[in-house]
């Protein structure tokens, strides 16, 4: 496990930042493309470098960190269209920011001021979901509604894109959603970021054949795609969601990828892998890789990096200046949006607990 | 509306839901073609398509997951249990998805989501078929759980179940399935309300409070005890919320409670009952509120389940018990 | 759906009752052994229809018939060695008569008087499991302390066979059973009946591809086997079988048979499908197929056939009149057993029960 | 022995019951290498080999699935699973399996899996990382519950458990894990019972009932009411079955009683407790007992965690009340 055959893997550009051809994936961008696909990808790096020390500040709770795998993310995330909707872990905040979400948004939840804050119809997005695989169904409803809604085969399609990881391969709803997905035809795509780890364990608890094998004894296309090439990525979940929209019904993706840091601020990876594992994937870096790219085919000047750059220190420090200043919620909330319809005994909870507090703000020792 | 049973009152329900929004499905294992093992859901995948009508793959998890799904994309799906005892592979979708997702959410997503269940026992079935495992999402915020005793609270309180934006785990007392009883098609504000309870007999001896199957139970001991005592019984019908004022109010006149459900006693909805009843009427109680119930032991064999479940004789001594007091 | 390309399937028997080569699976039986397995057939085929007969009668409260599968069930269960183990859905009554398991055993559950009365110890055959796919999970978690034991890969090999529907394929515990029983390399054999239905489910609302396909994607072999040919059945048994016990980890058998009778006495099938398709899985019966081939190729003569119908109505008569004089469970062992341990508290509830139904004895009117 | 966290001394009494028996295994996801989330296995997997210590594939119906597989071939299977709001994905096996097969099975299967599960809030977690589901199992009949809330019964309950044949939902209270206090090695037959209660500090106007992570709460409440009012507090270490003798006991001296958990309110293990206590000692008490619990709500944000749980001022609040009464 961990090695893989060559030809398995889609891939586009080559770690050392060389174009190749794949027989069935193509892909041609313009440079102002490439050059955005590189912006994406710094930013999204930078949003999580900061969140990460804003952890280890005690501003943030945990940090569940995409080092290592934001070329997955941004090439799954600007192959959707804006009609499409994403069912994402708790790790896709690269995802996320593809999807105009506000990162100060996806860090309410790591602060502990709230379990999820953006609006996921306004941007097609829904909230993490943290209990492993269960969003795999959701995505596959949902999925059917759109075929339900006739919003499949035709120029209006629509497609559903679910986020979930190698280890939750092995969770029963993952499995459950294939059937379903598989099934009702629903348009879904299930794009697993195999990033080698479920926190400890490696890939082998979970399979003993390649991931994307899986897929084929539910009925649906599975294909490796190096996810530290953003390119491939791109092009095979374009691919996919596009077949989704036309009415083919789902595919499964594997991004073959690698978790750069700790699985949360709260784990310790020296306790279960070795350095070099990681020295070697160090060199498969997916925004190296595509710098060299640009740099190679002058797609990009210096002074486009140092733009980068500096853009994304603003970046940054609006993060950083945001969590900070971001609100604490007030406690009566605590009683809200239990009920969609409202509840006698909610309101009679909150009236109570109202109460008490005032009773220590009247002075009252108690 | 004619006489009907429960199982043609739901039905009935069900078909008018569907009728009048688009967006309501059915979902669930056999409820197509078959109309459901109870019948409950026959003829509506005749009329109203396969795409309303879905039969799903044999996985519940499946069922609530994608029914979760589909109500975030607007649909509002009502998701059929098979029995009681098949609930639990849906447990993580039910208590950790649709139950908490308004909440966390803000209040921005909505789940309009109705996971319909046959429950209790006394059909002679084998195991798994004669659960009640209300108290299991009783205890979990988020959800509102309801129970249907009779026909005309079917026909009426599916339809409100569907319409309503809150996810609802809905009872139905397998058992009770096939008697009839005369059900009135109601302008919809005269309706009673959902998450209300009500008193089905009036009397001024001792309050019993009883939901699902064991409201006919009741009322049968409040027949039997006629003469001697009147017994007020109570159908709870809303689970969770609690709506206890009428339990309270009538306490305060008979100054005795039983309660009485087929679930096992510990931590059944009877507990729950007791413990807010004695804190509201402390000064009226002249006993403490007993509870008729399951005993705590997984669910007999058939022919142990008329011990097992509570009947008018232990309803009766209960009530005996309490004037022992 | 329904229809398989030939070359699929594995099949030693014609419906015609003629034997055919398989290139990997063979078969040579001695005169005996085929007749053996005619009996079984007759013998489980009876079971069965009496049981469905005393249900019409009132005597059972509900029957899952196997008529129709009696060959995948002979065949399993006589591949089996002494030493395996086997843990049934509620319809393997067959595999149960294999195991030496008293059919009056098999009843009490349908009757309800136990929750199944047999040891599964004794007989290396676990007690029924209700719950679609449950038992799929023990028999992966047994099969995994069979390894631990160091039961495989020597002669002292032991293994286990699960059994499962077509229906049960979709859930969750199934699919985890097979990432388990994978990963773990376990001496399992998952049995599938794909008796085309799941109470009135076709096979297509679980899948869109042949079941056995569904194997390799989880990394062990699955095979299709002719469900009505106990030859090809129990030869395919056996392998898997073997392989478990020689340490070569699980395999998935799909038996394509047909249930021709309802799902449960409760069940009414022609509300779901059409007679004709029921007629022609009558063509394929599996014991009108084994006898065709005991008779053309005189491994019977007919005092054997009309010896098995006699031996098949004592049967029937002893399953009938001990099925009649089943005593009635005590009111008080609805208390036993609820713990190894007992407990006070259920102590303090049978005791109380006790005196409540001794109040009634007492002759006092309530 | 010396000192140590209740994280420690859990491993080291899962650490002496690996010793003592073979056929004890650990299974769960990260418990080898990594040591589990929390610690309390670390070092076991290096020192029992993988064979015994199993980091198992992300499925937690797989994990007690199989684990019920592998008591039936006569292993004694203690699984974690990594966080209370992960259990539910397991709830089928553990409720319509687990519980009930030495039942169905007439006694001739036991199954002695112990399942551990860290529980409760407290430290900042996101969601379903705080959850207290213990009330869902104790509600189970064939299961046996337990609930640990210091140290040295850390070391000497999680003994007997994997000694017990029974199968033992196993609540540990993440938010003590880090608290130190005095183990004593003691042996077997000195050992207080695994199904007992305990009175942890004695008093004389008002009983306070509380296990797991509240203990120290109660604890501290009783201490801050020195002088004032006199608590008694029991540890009620069994949620299932209940051992309420010391309950019923204190009750008749104190008149009054204050039960405290971080699950919600609503079928809590303090109604339970509230409608027992009431039917035993209906005369003796002098107020109602009263519940401080979590409010019926999905379990909130880090920041409102402290308005969510109880703490001391809502016990002391709480014994107010019931004096006032
Ligand atoms: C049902 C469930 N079980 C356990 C956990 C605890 N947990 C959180 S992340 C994780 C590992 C997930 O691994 P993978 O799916 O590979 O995603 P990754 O974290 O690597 O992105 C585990 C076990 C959980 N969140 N949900
Ligand atoms: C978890 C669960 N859900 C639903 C049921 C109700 N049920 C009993 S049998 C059955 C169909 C099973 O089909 P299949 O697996 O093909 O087995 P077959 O009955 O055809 O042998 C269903 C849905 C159940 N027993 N368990
Ligand atoms: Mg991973
Ligand atoms: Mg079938």
């Amino acid at each position: 496990m961990g090695e893989m055959a060559d030809g398995e893997l889609v891939q586009l550009l080559t770690p050392e930042g060389e174009l190749t051809e794949h027989p069935e994936y193509a892909l041609s961008l313009t440079s102002d493309e490439y050059r955005d696909l590189y912006r994406d990808l710094v930013m999204v790096r930078r949003i999580d470098a900061e969140a990460t020390a804003l952890q280890r500040q005690g501003e943030l709770g945990i940090w569940a960190s995409l080092l290592g795998q934001e070329a997955a993310q941004v090439g799954a995330g600007r192959a959707m269209r804006q009609q499409d909707m994403a069912f994402p872990t708790y790790r896709e905040h690269g995802v996320g920011y593809c999807r105009g979400v506000d990162p100060l948004r996806a860090l309410g939840l790591f602060r502990g001021v709230d379990l999820g804050a953006w609006d996921p119809r306004e941007h097609n997005f829904h909230l993490y979901t943290i209990v492993i695989g269960a969003q795999c169904l959701h995505a596959t409803g949902y999925a059917m509604g759109i075929a339900r809604d006739g919003k499949v085969g035709g120029d209006d399609g629509e497609a559903v894109i679910a986020f979930l990881g190698d280890g939750a391969t092995s969770q029963g709803d993952v499995n459950e959603a294939f059937i379903f997905a598989s099934v009702f035809a629903a348009p879904v795509v299930f794009f697993c970021q195999n990033n080698q780890y479920a926190i400890s364990e490696p890939l082998e608890r979970q399979t003993r054949i390649p991931l994307y094998k899986r897929a084929a004894g539910f009925g649906f296309p599975g294909v490796r795609v190096d996810g530290n090439d953003v390119l491939a990525t791109l092009a095979v979940t374009r691919k996919a969601l596009d077949d989704a929209r036309a009415g083919q019904g789902p595919t499964f993706i594997e991004a073959y990828t690698y978790r750069m840091g700790a699985h949360t601020t709260s784990d310790d990876p020296t306790r279960y892998r070795i350095a070099s594992e990681v020295e070697a994937w160090k060199l498969k870096d997916p925004i190296a890789r595509l710098k060299s790219f640009l740099i190679r085919h002058e797609h990009a000047d210096p002074e486009f990096f140092a733009g980068v750059e500096s853009e994304a220190d603003e970046l940054a420090a609006y993060v950083r200046s945001g969590c900070l200043a971001m609100p604490e919620p007030a406690h009566s909330t605590l009683f809200d949006h239990v009920y969609a319809e409202g509840s006698a005994e909610i309101d009679a909870q909150r009236a109570s607990f109202t109460r008490y507090q005032a009773s220590f703000a009247d002075g009252g020792v108690r | 509306m004619p006489t009907m049973t429960l199982a043609k009152a739901l039905n009935a329900g069900l078909r008018k839901a569907m009728e009048e929004d688009p967006k309501v499905l059915m979902m669930g294992e056999d409820v197509g073609k078959l109309g459901g093992v109870f019948r409950v859901t026959d003829g509506l995948q005749k009329d109203f398509g396969e795409d309303r009508v879905i039969d799903t793959p044999l996985a519940e998890s499946g069922i609530l997951g994608t029914a979760i799904g589909l109500a975030m994309r607007g649909y509002r799906p009502i998701c059929e249990i098979q029995f009681d005892g098949f609930v639990y592979p849906a447990y993580d979708q039910i208590v950790s998805q649709l139950a908490k997702m308004h909440y966390r959410s803000q209040g921005k997503i909505r789940l309009p989501v109705v996971v319909r269940i046959p429950f209790g026992g006394g059909i002679g079935a084998v195991e798994h078929h004669s659960e009640s495992p209300e108290a299991y999402f009783a205890h979990t915020a988020g959800l509102k759980v309801v129970a249907c005793s009779n026909p005309a609270d079917g026909y009426t309180m599916i339809q409100q179940a569907i319409r309503s934006d809150d996810p609802i785990i809905f009872f139905e007392p397998k058992r009770r399935y096939w008697e009839k009883a005369e059900v009135a098609e109601a302008p919809d504000d005269d309706w009673y309300p959902l998450h209300r309870s009500r008193t089905v007999a009036a009397g001024t001896d001792c309050t019993v409070v009883a939901y699902g199957p064991m409201v006919k139970t009741a009322l049968e001991a409040a027949a039997a005890a006629h003469g001697e005592r009147s017994l007020e019984v109570i159908d709870l019908r809303t689970l969770s919320p609690l709506d206890l004022d009428p339990v309270y109010e009538s306490v305060s006149r008979t100054h005795r409670l039983v309660v009485v459900h087929e679930a096992p006693g510990n931590l059944g909805l009877g507990s729950e009952i007791a413990a807010r009843v004695t804190e509201r009427c402390f000064y009226d109680l002249e006993a403490p509120v007993l509870r008729v119930a399951g005993y705590d032991t997984p669910y007999p064999p058939a022919r142990l389940e008329e011990e097992y479940l509570p009947d008018l004789d232990r309803v009766l001594d209960a009530v005996d018990r309490s004037f022992a007091f």
